[in-house]
């Protein structure tokens, strides 16, 4: 079995790409999708320390991550969808009303 | 050795697809290198024996969240490359936080590797053959100890669900 | 480098009857695929009054090869507007979650290649569940418009019909106790009784929502072909047509052995339990010298000596086969007799796979296509709480034979009934609310027409 | 039409997520336009909300070529239009020169022309039924027609030797005397029929689905009818009863009893139940007319050459589509001076616009298909 710091590392760098993702690219849709890269990556060290520490409740996390995913996903696309339809943009920048 | 060989070639695809991700202009393409990243991360579960995660992270993220992005990217139209890297500047301090922080935080585990007991415990797994049943022990643990919490994330789904659509919905009076 | 040889060495080692599934699925699933579409085309034939292929072969019996040989040697196309990574990968993507999924069917007691994974049937529907973006990501790469509504309506429709099977799934995953294939297949034996008698509604809600999820007729419209052209397909030709092609026959062969697996018993034969029923055992034997005598008597018939020739050929290698397993049966030796016990069970197995995708083909020579807001009314109108209901309703079951020591039976089939009732009322609500519905439709179109007259 | 398209462009807040329209180009080579028909769709999301048809594929100047032929000449042109059913189309341009010389043909003649006019309509409604069920989806009736259909037209090979471009009559009667069977073959398949559009009825009439596809698709009321100049199917099933073969009755219909059918709403499924009655009643004018055919001659006294006195005529017929016209002009001499026709799909296939609009991409095909448009014809 490997040491768990494979996983930590390799957690590590999904989070860094997805934060990367986060505050360089204008596509709200692809700012979404870094910021799901970022809830991956800390379900691999909530599956990695379940693992390691012989304890589920690492792995019940992870699942309440992708259902809170999940709810995020449905919203946000929904916002954006909104707000395409108001302003026919999806860039971040451009986003600069605090109404419509 | 063969658990290290499947982690690096999982780990491999994660990393490469998700840097992939965040550089592709297309929205379509970016959110195809995601669906990768989250397919090898399920691999990396499977290889934890994680199995339930697994299958969830199959159906639940790829077979769902990334068809809905799929959806709507399709239906607002982004497929089209867009100008979409920011300027220079913000480009080059994002790379450079993103690095600091990860310097930092490597420099962390690698101490902690080092010194076991000390700077992060690190116990012995217990065998693969030794588990319990995967799925049973999720299941004990979901509806026993964290009931309350499932009962909230479930509520939270019912509202998220609610909220997208009266986003999504047609106005009939808006302007 | 040497030792991560070896362990791929002990790996092959410890696991080669599973890799040798695994290749035997890639291996023949096409090729049955091919012979699925040779069948279809015959029962097509055969309820529309005329022969069907003819040609190629005795019976056309080598038509799919032939199909195959033309797809592989035609030219490769791939439009000048197009994604061509995404093209590319797109056919691919449908091919593999089709043939991954395979992976832990059981066809029969042994044949499987994983066999000991907890998630069971699934790890089946969720790999299936990939399908999908082949569909989506193919129809989106061709830049065409037909393919992008066919692909909108193939997410739309497939996600819709998978939470319908889930539910559905769940009812006998609630019976079964278990996901793990073999367990649930074995707990049907110790139940003494198959899942479809235990949850109808279940059965049926998957059913539809099966042939939904492969895009079959009367729900294809991802292809229909009166009228998007062919749908995600519409670029495609040649080899990548011909993957997809396959990958929607895998499809059908995946779903209906989730279905067999779940509710019609697996590769138990019927009435597993009552012993003086054993002689049914002798069926595959008995079928395979039924087809080497047809054989025998039809290759005097046939026009061409190749042909004849080729009939007793396969008369031979039938009785062969049937001599060995006929000898194997009673007093063969141990590995023999298991090898039967296998093969034996992928007979039952397969026959009710078969049904299966007989009826599929049955419905499509009926009916006529549905139309997308039908469709999507269907679904979530009525299958989808149908599905719910029974989860309820066979859980309650559950619970009253469990708690209250009620005869399981009469509880399933009171809360069939309780099922069946709210059916009911699902449908009627939803006749009122379709007529509301096209009288909106209508009214829509009225000020559409009104907007357009200046 | 093309401007209502650019207005619809300018009202971007109509659509679905204000995405601007997709422009599909349905035709002139798609599996459901039956032939080459292109249909220009703007839709939004997959509501119709405009529509423009081009025609002229298959366009070959037949009206032009008349010009050029003598009368005789020119009648297996007309087969060429509707060629599905080439039966009416001779019958229509036969008794229109008939009338242009006052001759009348035998009574003998006329009746055999009514049964093949009559099993020529079973036989265009027949490939109708099949290529619209296939359009919504169903596969199965498409070959069900066929076979009956062969029948029909087994009966044209043996009474004329062709099948489908039959130029079975000729100007003043008929060239062929009927064949010995004729009459039982007609009683035969008569008999069969019956039955056999009873298999049609049971795969769709009844079936949730083709209801769910056809109810109040495509409604076109009497008002719109008469307006856009529709008949045949189309007209009756909005519930007006306008037959030629009863209104203005031609060749021997006037001796027969049968039905109009009519619907009430004047939808897609309306058009289909009055089509499959249209079979029946064809069936039983069948039936009438070979239980007495007269003796007599097939052909009444004209010449070889056709000289029709100078005038002008018009005569309409009522073609399995609908209302068949012919005008001609004579100049005196052995070709006509002027031939103008009116092709009912050319004039049914105004009403696709109308129809069409607010309906979903998937209802166009079954409207184009229950509006029985045959793009020979159209195109002419």
């Amino acid at each position: 079995m490997m040491p768990i710091g494979h996983y930590l590392f390799l957690s590590l760098a999904l989070f860094l790409i997805g934060a990367i993702g986060v505050i360089t690219r204008r596509n709200v849709i692809i700012v979404l999708m870094s910021i799901e890269l970022i809830l991956n990556a800390v379900n691999i060290n909530l599956v990695a320390f379940s693992r390691y520490f012989g304890d589920v409740a690492g792995q019940v996390f992870a699942l309440f991550i992708i259902a809170d995913a999940a709810a995020e996903a449905a919203v946000g696309l929904g916002i954006i969808i909104a707000f395409f339809r108001n302003r026919e943009t999806v860039l971040a920048d451009e986003m600069d009303l605090l109404k419509w | 050795m063969l658990d290290s060989i499947i982690f690096y070639f999982f780990a491999g695809i994660a990393v490469i697809s998700a840097a992939l991700m965040i550089t592709r202009r297309n929205a379509i393409h970016s959110a195809v290198f995601l669906i990768t990243t989250l397919l090898a991360t399920a691999g990396i579960f499977l290889q934890l024996r994680a199995e339930f995660l697994f299958i969830s992270q199959i159906i639940l993220y790829v077979g769902g969240i990334m068809v809905l992005f799929i959806f709507v990217i399709m239906l607002v139209r982004l497929d089209v490359p867009l100008p979409q890297i920011r300027s220079g500047l913000q480009k080059w301090i994002a790379l450079f936080v993103a690095l600091a922080v990860g310097v930092e935080a490597g420099v962390v585990l690698f101490l902690a590797r080092k010194a076991p007991g000390q700077g992060l415990l690190i116990p012995n797994p217990a065998p693969a053959e030794k588990l319990p049943p995967n799925t049973e022990e999720l299941a004990k643990g979901l509806f026993g100890a964290y009931l309350l919490p499932f009962e909230i994330a479930s509520v939270l789904l019912l509202v998220a669900m609610v909220g997208a659509v009266v986003m999504a919905k047609k106005r009939t009076d808006a302007p | 480098m040497n030792s991560a040889l070896h362990s791929i060495l002990v790996f092959v080692q410890t696991w080669w009857v599973e890799l040798l599934c695994a290749v035997l699925i890639v291996l023949v699933v096409p090729l049955i695929a091919g012979y699925i579409v040779l069948v279809e085309r015959k029962v097509m034939a055969d309820m529309q009054a005329r022969l069907g292929p003819m040609r190629v072969g005795p019976h056309g019996l080598l038509q799919p090869i032939a199909d195959a040989l033309k797809l592989l040697i035609k030219e490769d196309l791939i439009p000048d507007n197009a994604d061509q990574f995404i093209f590319w990968l797109a056919p691919v993507l449908s091919m593999t979650a089709a043939l991954t999924s395979m992976g832990a069917v059981a066809f029969g007691p042994w044949f499987q290649v994983a066999r000991d994974i907890n998630i069971g049937l699934l790890f089946v529907v969720g790999v299936s569940a990939l399908g999908p973006f082949g569909i989506v990501l193919g129809g989106w790469a061709s830049n065409n418009h037909y393919s992008i509504i066919g692909a909108l309506r193939s997410t739309a429709q497939l996600i819709s019909y998978e939470t319908t099977a889930g539910f559905a799934l769940v009812s006998g995953f609630l019976l079964a106790g278990t996901l793990n294939v073999r367990a649930i297949v074995e707990t049907q034996r110790s139940d003494h009784a198959w899942y479809i008698f235990l949850a109808p509604v279940g059965f049926f809600t998957y059913l539809i929502a099966s042939i939904a999820e492969t895009n079959r007729a009367p729900f294809d419209l991802p292809e229909a072909e009166s009228e998007l052209v062919a749908g995600y397909m519409t670029e495609y030709s040649g080899f990548r047509w011909s993957l997809y092609f396959l990958a929607e026959y895998a499809n059908m062969i995946v779903v209906a052995s989730v279905g067999t697996t779940l509710f019609l018993g697996g590769w138990l034969r019927p009435f597993p339990n009552i012993h003086w029923l054993g002689w049914l055992d002798a069926g595959p034997t008995l079928l395979l010298a039924l087809v080497g005598a047809y054989c025998v008597y039809r290759a005097g018939k046939q026009p061409a000596r190749v042909q004849s020739l080729f009939m007793w050929a396969v008369a031979l290698a039938c009785f062969v086969v049937a001599a060995i397993f006929g000898l194997a049966a009673p007093f063969g030796h141990p590995p023999l007799q298991f090898m039967y016990r296998g093969l034996y069970g992928a007979f039952w197995f397969l026959l009710k796979v078969s049904a299966y995708i007989y009826l599929f083909m049955w419905l499509r020579f009926t009916l006529p296509r549905f139309r997308f807001d039908q469709l999507m009314r269907l679904g979530w109108h009525i299958l989808i709480p149908l599905a719910l209901i029974n989860v309820v309703d066979v859980s309650i079951a559950l619970a009253l034979t469990s708690e209250f020591g009620l005869n399981r039976w009469l509880a399933m089939f009171f809360t069939t009934l309780a099922t069946l009732g709210a059916a009911m009322l699902l449908l009627r609500w939803n006749d009122k609310y379709s007529a509301a519905a096209s009288a909106t439709l209508l009214a829509d179109s009225s000020i559409v027409e009104e907007t357009n007259a200046g | 039409m093309a401007d209502t398209i650019h207005e619809n462009a300018a009202q971007k807040s109509d659509t679905l997520f204000g995405a601007d329209e997709l422009v599909i180009n349905m035709g002139p080579q798609h599996p459901s336009t039956h032939g080459v028909l292109r249909v220009k769709l703007k839709l939004d999301g997959e509501r119709v909300v405009g529509s423009e048809c081009v025609i002229g594929y298959l366009h070959r100047g037949v009206e032009k070529i008349a010009e050029n032929r003598t009368y005789q000449q020119f009648a297996p042109y007309v087969d060429r239009m509707d060629y599905v059913s080439a039966v009416s189309n001779g019958l229509g341009y036969c008794e229109t020169v008939e009338k242009l010389l006052v001759v009348e043909a035998p009574p003998r003649a006329r009746v055999i022309r009514t049964i093949l006019t009559e099993l020529q309509r079973i036989a265009s409604h027949l490939l109708w039924l099949g290529t619209h069920a296939l359009d919504i989806g169903a596969l199965t009736p498409l070959f069900y027609c066929m076979r009956e259909r062969e029948e029909i037209l087994k009966i044209f090979e043996k009474y004329c030797g062709a099948r489908l471009t039959t130029h079975a009559f000729r100007i003043g009667g008929l060239q062929y005397e009927a064949y010995d069977t004729l009459e039982k073959d007609v009683e035969r398949f008569c008999e069969d029929f019956e039955r056999r559009i009873q298999q049609y009825s049971d795969l769709l009439t009844g079936n949730s689905i083709w209801i769910g596809r056809t109810r109040n698709v495509g409604i076109l009321n009497s008002a719109d009818c008469i307006a856009l100049g529709a008949s045949g199917p189309v007209l009756r099933a909005s519930g007006v009863k306008w037959d030629v073969r009863k209104a203005m009755p031609y060749a021997a219909y006037d001796q027969y009893e049968f039905e109009i059918p009519v619907g009430t709403r004047g939808d897609t499924y309306d058009r289909y139940m009055v089509r499959l009655e249209e079979m029946r009643q064809s069936r039983l004018i069948c039936l009438q007319a070979i239980e007495n055919i007269p003796a007599g001659p097939i052909m009444a006294r004209v010449g070889k050459v056709l000289k029709p006195p100078v005038g002008e005529v018009y005569h309409a017929i009522e073609a399995p589509k609908g209302i068949l016209g012919y005008y001609i002009v004579s100049d005196g001499s052995v070709q006509p001076y002027r031939v103008r026709i009116r092709p009912p799909s050319f004039i049914n296939l105004q009403a696709l616009d109308k129809m069409i609009r607010g309906h979903l991409v998937t209802d166009v095909v079954a409207i184009i298909g229950t509006l029985d448009i045959v793009l020979g014809e159209v195109d002419r």
